[in-house]
């Protein structure tokens, strides 16, 4: 399984702050996104939006970052601490 | 005392700047930022906000962005401190103090860390305002002011 | 509170960040630098330092260098002490403190400030070490910075 | 009158702490430079180091300022606070 999690106004537009995605078939967190969005259509226009952040275990990534099992993925808006 | 702190108790500057000179005869030059809560953002009226963030990778980001800035610069100390949950107006957010032989590497230090952490930590702010929570929008001026290191 | 203080007593870093941010909430960035009597200089070991001035021009340049600040970055308050007489190891020399709504303007401020008052302001450090009291030469780091502004 | 003041390792230097100088035939802050290192001969290579600098009335000038009766001169090495 891959952890995905949604923080902050993606996670309030999304109506969605966790969710457990079978690993088989997923190459790259551009690829999870599509899976995610084909499961839920109206997800698309927030998760494809140019200003999401990916991180992978913690760590900011890109798109074309590689997941795997157990990994845990966030989607995130820019960030605006400080 | 760590480098780094991510709290939803509030602090007081004056003890962080005291802990980070303590016993400490070689640092010259202290710089510290305090963020605060402000009555007014981008026109809006505000009278308080909400810190949420991403436990765990937010640590990682600022020890990440604390080490960058110690490869960078000679650093006596450095201070990290990010307040998350509800915060009412005036009150710090935020709190990087610096401490250096020489002033130039204490201030570009200082800055450095707070350029990276307002583009490169998750943490998101909600403000209060009489209309109701409003998510803080991230600003070019932010992205910009991190590129230039 | 006085925008400026030339004083013998010592002063407290986190008092004078309290009163800098006392009862404001516009001021979303504050930013500090502070002074302190270190062990090593120029690689001589230094034991304590004494601090001359011009009485009457220094605030005079001091006052002057703050004007020129604010008229380059919106600034809600600044404070600027500078002390003078006999100092001892790890004392603070000086503060600058600049709060704004921004931390850009924040950051330069303090910045313009402390390289304008180390080039500008008629003060002159004598260092007490094991060899004697030896005056401080001036640096072409510190003219260079100045010159930045 | 004028009255001239030396400060920290100039005045150490000079072994003068301060001097006052009748003020007629003096026109610049530079010809009363002159006039000093001509009372003092020992004083030429401090006073007319490049690093000295000058205040007029508690103001940096430069060597040209004009000076005046009443005024107070200040000759000072460069500057050292913060």
């Amino acid at each position: 399984m891959i952890t995905v999690l949604f923080f902050a106004q993606l996670r309030d537009q999304l109506g969605c702050e966790s969710v457990s995605v079978p690993a088989q078939d997923i190459g790259t967190l551009a690829a999870l996104r599509g899976h995610l969005v084909a499961r839920n259509p109206h997800w698309q226009p927030h998760l494809e939006a140019d200003s999401v952040l990916f991180a992978v275990n913690q760590t900011l990534v890109k798109a074309e970052h590689p997941v795997r099992a157990g990994d845990e993925v966030a989607f995130m808006p820019p960030v605006t601490g400080g | 005392m760590s480098e780094i702190s991510v709290q939803v108790d509030r602090f007081d500057a004056g003890q962080e700047y005291a802990a980070l000179i303590a016993d400490d005869t070689d640092g010259g030059a202290a710089v510290f930022f305090v963020g605060r809560v402000r009555a007014r953002s981008e026109g809006r009226q505000v009278t308080g906000l909400t810190v949420e963030h991403y436990p765990g990778m937010t640590e990682q980001a600022l020890e990440r962005i604390v080490q960058e800035a110690r490869q960078r610069w000679p650093l006596q100390r450095v201070r990290v401190v990010h307040r998350v949950g509800a915060l009412a107006l005036g009150e710090p957010i935020v709190f990087v103090g610096a401490l250096s032989a020489h002033r130039a590497a204490a201030f570009s230090a200082a800055e450095f860390i707070m350029d990276y952490l307002k583009t490169h930590a998750p943490f998101w702010k909600k403000e209060r305002t009489p209309e109701g929570d409003v998510w803080v929008n991230a600003r070019d001026s932010d992205q910009q002011a991190a590129q230039r290191w």
